[in-house]
């Protein structure tokens, strides 16, 4: 079983990003389950949601305490990352043009990709809000080889509907591409 | 038989009950205190008491508090005299 | 003013004994077979007789309301309700239970509507058998009247701070006048005790917040604190009788159950109410007939005299247990219970289970002994 | 003498602490701040399921620095009687206030409002309208809009706005007025004013919510202001010794609709309104209209 | 529009269901964690996708009082609800269950105030078992989809007529997306029929009175029936299961209960709701480390699975339950009731009871394992 | 065309049997032979607890000869709106009546009135008010006049009569009056106008309790014009397209003063004001002037 | 499993739902047909439908089903024209 | 255990009557109980009450079923006594001037006192009913000879208070000389 730890802002999608990615695995032929952490959810305030993939079915209804992997939204959010409790071999990925210095010497393996910038060059802004959560996608996609860009888009188009998926197929896309993964 | 208090749930008053909410802050607000005439409106509208007032007499003008301050952008938006604007945070 | 022997209906001797505990605040809502309860308050007060304010709310939901904000402003407090009345304030009733309030409401038992009855059964009460509420239940009108002054001993103590429910049987009692010994005024006040350091006080120069958002680490912290409350009620409940029984000359059993008839019978007949009451009559009937038979009584259902039940199971070769109330999908609730407390504790008494009079079908002795005969 | 900016420096103390639940300019968490800052050393403050009930902390402690009581979500007029009446019957001072959102106040509530207010029960009643039930996500409440977009309106709220102060009016309260988040010194005399009349008050506050209005937090002033300015919000006072109606200072010249600004403003800068149609823009404006009207027959 | 499937949530779970089976009547109020059900529901009635009625109430006591109104008028109807709203409508609930009435009312579990908490227990919909409604509670938002739908054959069949209550775990299942099968709408209104012919209906040409004062014999005769009623209904549940998996390839165990691992274990786990599920889990664990454990989902809770409780007992060594509710007083509702059954049918199997999981507390299934290897 | 007493006998039938169980000389049973009647071959009435629900009938058959539910207490509208949406989306003809009493209506059942206000739901809540809980026995209710006697004022209830029309009218009912069993056919106009309105009607009807009120079985009918006659209680129509009230014609003179019959008349007939205060008669006198104030505003 | 209704608190209407009710009078209503102008006003007023209506046409006057007349009196006191009294009822 | 069965119409006191006796039961030291029946109670129709009395704690709740003795406060409602279910050595007390045509020929012991004129003559009328509840105790303590008239003048004393007692006491005490008790 796979476990995905994923933190963002309140506003700017996690919960839905994460419910993508866990539809995205159905089509990839595993079972899933997107938990949002219950609770009242305040936009700016952090916010965490957890993925499960598994090749059998998942019984298991916690949420995730310590994930195989980490995705951070919000560069800014790093350091709300409790990195001792992510898997060893896990990956933690991040929104960010750079190793974040805060996983400097951590000696894990990190992915990162710049996803402000893509989904603000997409116009994937609401309210103030830039919304990275679909365009990091494509970094998990890339950086955990777990689930094909193919079902990921799939499961964006399914979720988004055709009218906004294209721009945010195309986010995830860049993301994809642009994703760098390193060792810290 | 011990005597012993029911354990209620009861929360004692304390500043920062959810926490540092400087935290959740995308934007932070900026005084130009040359612009800033101490009218202390900005101080009046901010739910989330993260001004400390201007006073006059010292001629002090606003001060924000950026660890509980959210960044609504209210001050900004109602300083009569544009002395307050947003800017973005940096990661 | 000393004490009074008197003709009283049940619904009387709540309110004489409410009358003597000198609630500070009182809330409640008509319902029969409730209402001669709070119409007589509602006259003491407005006459002066009682220094108390009474608030003639406009439901239920919000009498309980208004008491449990009483009761957190660090008042002693009163209210009364019956079935209908019951459940439209349950959400209450739980709230109160949980918050620990030591409030005192009189349940008269009458049974639940469609299609529309007045009478008595226990479902209204039995429903709040989760609620965090201790539940004593009352054979005749002496021991309403003793019950209600003990339930605020009972509620009002630190280590207990839990709301009590005296019950009684609608009409049966509420409406039935028969002897009722009223204990001296002020004894009574004295044996009770003033509600002068409470359990919980509003204080504007002391703020906290009461009931905000619990983590579950916290919240199982405090229903954990409930259930052990419960455990010690029992303790609680036997003492406050026996100092009851010191200081009045009058107690109720053990103050969890009540006995009747020789120990080791071939049959003992578990009732709860003024069934249980019933009961008795036809133990006498059986026994002068040669019959092996006893009795029990529940007293309090809240918290479940199981150690006491263990006892008698043991003491005994079987149980019939007769029940006023059901859960629609399983069974009796006091035979429910004891059947659990039984299993759980690897006691091979068998227990039969009989429901009988719900939405007041009369159960006259005659027909307790029947079952008792068929199932010697 | 009206409050000033300078007075509500002056209060006992902050009834508010900094750190609390609430969103980035939410109207409720400032109108509570001076509000109830205003009487702090005094208040005792009742507060049934709501925003409030979650904003004012999570655990670890509150941000809430009077006595504060969490009811059940129908109650909270109930248990603030219940408090007064047994801090009266032991001699103790306190302004005891039940402080609820439009749902808990005009919705499922205000069988519990209007009975207390029935027996004069010697409370104040403060409703902060955000005009839905925020806490739950923003579903339709008996005081939204005719046209705005809520999670169970998605398409457009039909039903007029119950006036709830006009309710009380009929109901005969001692003192009832309508207040908003952008006047905040007019705010605090009402309170005070309130609490100055025996028996029964009642306050009616608009209370912007940029979540549920789908509005930038930054306009949570400014668009309360527009609500007065366009008319939509009526500031008045009314006390039922004279049965009249006062229009208050700030707000009495959009008596005259002239005066008022088009309510397309105050709608343009809301996202819950996006997508009314021109019928729906009528029929808002004919219930601005009929508030008015109502309200005309109490006015001098 | 065939057969589809996707990322759910169980409310969304929920919705879906009653989209397919077209309810003429809706209403219903927010609460968390209910809220999404009905205003994905909303939505629908209101774009003209579900021709259906949706009532706005004010209240949940208001929800079920119009839902119940619709439902005498013979209209198929739906409501939703969690905790405090359960609660606030307690007194409908009876009504509607006495009443006999086929309602179906989905409970999202969340546990009781103060303190505010959201998350899930089961002391709410617990709270009810008296009340005349089935309950049956989901393990995941597959099964909350497919019980929905069964919800309605079940309650509408005239020789059972009792309401339904399909309860899934606050959060848990309705917030958590995961897979769902939903099936072609169609099928799903075939399989459940249309109401054409309502067990009871209003009309103007032929009056009649319902729910006027009744006097105790005509109160039990009803009472009984409801009783019988219930005891009907485990055969029907079993029934409409077995139909539901003829149709569409899907079944939970006998309908009443669900067994998971070998028969004749050492230990026996016993729960409800996701914790059942989550057992599982804690069983494949416990096997592979050579245990002898099994276990036992109980879907209906009312009517109460008494037979097949005996035929586990018998077959297995020793119970562990685990609830996630309790009566303060007493004990768990799953131990207290399986311990009954076993003490009425003198089945030695020793129980265990364990309360997990109040307030939302998560209960990993390592926690489970624990607990089984502690009582092995 | 106005009602005749002719116009009453051809009712499509009678709703009330001979034989029910209303105590002899009962306004409310008067009330709904005639309300009901009326209407009787379209009728569906929801009771909620109170008088109605005893004596249409005691366990052998039922005294109503149209479709009755009998509901809980607060429920009356909610069942009536449920069952009104269900008949409307079945395609079937009804006038759905919620039929309570004072309390029902007036105290724990006002939340579930105003939400199906609120919401316009199709149907007629009809309020006769004996002005206490007469069922349980002649509690005070909100109703209870200044000075009444009952069961929980023993020495005379002290608060205002709540005037649920006025609330009503705040809440913008599409159609609100004001009867009495004094003035059948005006009674009996009304209902039928009411029901000529979409969305939600609301009748009080003044229906004398001789038990409650210890009066002259006889005196029903005479204690009831005595209420209008002496100005205690106004007869009104009032709408909410005109947001205007109108006097009814048998009332209209009373809104002079002058035409006024001494409200001591009315008193002295009723046992429930026995041994009233000059005081208590004072205040009542001041709360009949409230209410007509408050009406005065809305008529022309 | 049998097809079975369920059994519900149901009445159909009957007249004399709550007995015979003239059982309860302890005075009885008599009409003089000389004073009976047949206007019908007590017809109008009778909360027990006791009272068979007046027919000016075939100049019948009212008659009173004692079978269920309650004898509340108000038939009597409510006729303009003293056509009817009150009698005690005899043993 | 002796078991009373009383009827009466409902206004005319009659459950006040039962209570008066069961409390002068209880000056006379026996245990009793005084039951209405329970329901809605209209003025004018009729209405049941019971009254137990014991030398023993009574610890029965049912409504009694076969009355030792009956007693009819209206003499118009004597159709409405079932006698076959009084105890055949029990007396049927009837507020009458003469034994009712429908007991004659029962064989039954029968007391009658004309009540509604004792009343009547002592201004015992409320709202056009005469009350003959307290009355008819006289005769009670006549018939029956189980609770002494001091006894029942002291329940009447303390139920009614100082004001209206007297008249009320006198009333019993005319009845009492004035019952007759003959075989019908
Ligand atoms: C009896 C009951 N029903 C429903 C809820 C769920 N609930 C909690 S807060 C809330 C909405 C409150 O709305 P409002 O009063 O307008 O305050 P706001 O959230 O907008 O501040 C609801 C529906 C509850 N707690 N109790
Ligand atoms: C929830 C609930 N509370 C209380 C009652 C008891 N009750 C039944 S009828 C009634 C009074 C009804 O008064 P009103 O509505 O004025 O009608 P009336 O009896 O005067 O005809 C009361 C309090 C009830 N049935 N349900
Ligand atoms: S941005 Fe908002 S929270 Fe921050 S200081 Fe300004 S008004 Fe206060
Ligand atoms: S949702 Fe709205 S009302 Fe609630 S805390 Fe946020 S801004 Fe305030
Ligand atoms: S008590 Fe009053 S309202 Fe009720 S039936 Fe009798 S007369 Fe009518
Ligand atoms: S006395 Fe009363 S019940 Fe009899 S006919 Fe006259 S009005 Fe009707």
């Amino acid at each position: 079983m796979i476990e995905l730890l994923q933190i963002s802002r309140g506003g700017s999608g996690g919960v839905t990003g994460a419910k993508i990615l866990a539809e995205a695995a159905m089509y990839e032929g595993l079972d899933s389950q997107a938990i949002p952490k219950y609770g009242a959810e305040r936009r700016g305030a952090k916010v965490e949601a957890y993925v499960r993939f598994d090749s059998s079915p998942i019984r298991i209804h916690s949420p995730v305490y310590n994930p195989t992997h980490a995705m951070v939204l919000d560069s800014s959010l790093i350091k709300a990352l409790e990195i001792d409790k992510v898997s060893k071999d896990g990956i933690i990925m991040i929104n960010s043009s750079h190793i974040p210095d805060f996983l400097k010497g951590t000696n894990r393996k990190v992915a990162y990709v710049d996803a402000t910038s893509i989904s603000k060059e997409l116009g994937l802004v609401v309210s103030g809000f830039t919304l990275t959560n679909v365009t990091m996608l494509g970094c998990f996609a890339k950086a955990t080889g777990i689930i094909k860009m193919e079902n990921i888009e799939k499961a964006i188009e399914k979720t988004l509907g055709a009218k906004i998926a294209p721009k945010n197929i195309e986010a995830a896309r860049r993301a994809y591409e642009q994703t760098k993964v390193e060792t810290a | 038989m011990t005597e012993k208090e029911p354990s209620m749930p009861i929360l004692y008053p304390i500043e920062g009950a959810a926490g540092l909410t400087g935290d959740w802050r995308t934007q932070r607000p900026i005084v130009d205190p040359e612009k800033c005439k101490m009218c202390n409106i900005c101080w009046q509208y901010c739910p989330d008491l993260a001004i400390t007032a201007a006073n006059k007499e010292e001629n002090k003008v606003i001060v924000f508090d950026y660890t509980f301050c959210k960044g609504c952008g209210i001050c900004a938006r109602e300083c009569p005299f544009g002395a307050i604007h947003m800017e973005k945070e940096v990661d | 003013m000393a004490e009074e022997v008197v003709m009283l209906t049940g619904n009387h001797s709540v309110s004489e004994a409410v009358k003597r505990v000198k609630p500070d605040v009182i809330a409640a809502y008509p319902i029969t077979p409730q209402t001669a309860i709070i119409e007589y308050l509602s006259r003491v007060v407005d006459s002066g007789e009682l220094d108390s304010h009474f608030i003639r709310v406009e439901s239920e939901h919000s009498a309980l309301a208004a008491v449990a904000g009483a009761s957190w402003a660090g008042a002693r407090t009163f209210t009364a309700t019956s079935s209908q009345g019951l459940l439209y304030m349950g959400e209450w009733v739980f709230w109160t239970g949980y918050a620990r309030l030591p409030v005192v409401m009189a349940v008269v038992n009458r049974c639940l509507a469609p299609g529309w009855s007045i009478w008595v059964d226990l479902q209204d009460s039995m429903a709040f058998r989760d609620a965090g509420w201790i539940q004593i239940y009352n054979k005749n009108n002496q021991e309403v009247f003793d019950t209600t002054i003990q339930s605020y001993k009972i509620a009002e103590s630190k280590d207990i701070a839990l709301p009590v429910m005296p019950c009684l049987d609608g009409f049966v009692l509420s409406h039935t006048s028969s002897k009722v010994i009223l204990s001296d005024p002020e004894e009574v006040y004295n044996f009770v005790g003033d509600y002068s350091d409470p359990i919980i006080e509003i204080d504007t120069g002391k703020p906290f917040a009461y009931g905000s958002i619990v983590m579950p680490d916290k919240y199982n912290k405090d229903r954990k604190d409930l259930m052990e409350a419960m455990e010690r009620a029992k303790a609680k409940i036997k003492a406050v009788n026996k100092e009851f029984s010191e200081t009045f000359g009058r107690s109720y059993g053990n103050g969890l159950i009540e006995k009747y008839g020789d120990d080791d019978a071939d049959l003992t007949i578990v009732g709860i109410g003024t069934l249980a009451d019933e009961t008795q009559q036809a133990i006498d009937m059986l026994t002068s007939e040669g019959l092996k038979v006893n009795s029990v009584r529940v007293r309090t259902f809240r918290p479940f005299p199981t150690e006491d039940i263990i006892d008698i199971a043991k003491k005994n070769h079987k149980l019939l247990v007769i029940d006023r109330s059901v859960s629609f999908g399983h069974e009796g609730h006091l035979q429910m219970e004891i059947e659990s407390v039984l299993k759980r504790n690897n006691i091979d008494t068998p227990v039969i289970g009989k429901v009988m009079g719900l939405g007041g079908e009369d159960v006259p002795y005659t027909r307790i002994a029947k079952a008792a005969r068929e199932n010697l | 003498m009206p409050t000033t900016i300078k007075d509500l420096m002056n209060n006992p103390k902050e009834a508010l602490l900094k750190g609390h639940f609430a969103c980035a300019g939410c109207g409720s968490a400032l109108a509570f701040r001076h509000a109830i800052g205003a009487i702090a050393d005094k208040a005792v403050v009742v507060i049934p399921a709501c925003c409030t009930s979650v904003y004012q902390g999570f655990g670890r402690g509150v941000a809430f620095d009077v006595p504060t009581i969490n009811v059940a979500f129908a109650s909270s007029d109930a248990v603030a009687a219940g408090i007064k009446h047994a801090m009266d019957k032991k001699g103790k001072e306190a302004h005891v206030i039940a402080w609820a959102g439009d749902g808990g106040t005009a919705d499922i509530g205000i069988a519990t409002l209007i009975g207390a207010c029935d027996r004069q029960d010697n409370i104040l009643h403060i409703m902060y309208s955000n005009n839905v039930y925020s806490n739950t996500g923003g579903q339709r409440s008996g005081d939204t809009p005719i046209g705005a977009r809520t999670t169970t309106t998605p398409f457009g709220n039909k039903t007029q706005r119950k006036m709830v102060p006009f309710i009380m009016m009929a109901n005969n309260a001692s003192y009832v007025a309508t207040a908003s988040v952008a006047y905040i010194p007019d705010l605090v005399d009402k309170v005070k004013k309130a609490l100055s009349y025996d028996g029964f008050k009642f306050i009616e506050i608009d209370a912007s919510c940029p979540v549920a209005w789908k509005s930038d937090s930054a306009d949570s002033i400014h668009v309360a202001r527009l609500a007065v300015e366009t008319g939509v919000w009526p500031l008045f006072e009314w006390d039922s010794k004279s049965n009249k109606a006062v229009l208050s200072k700030r707000g009495s010249k959009y008596r005259n609709k002239e005066n008022r600004k088009p309510i397309e403003e105050w709608l343009n800068i809301q996202g819950r309104f996006k997508g009314m149609s021109e019928e729906e823009i009528k029929n808002l404006y004919a219930d601005v209209d009929r508030q008015w009207t109502f309200l005309e027959k109490f006015l001098e």
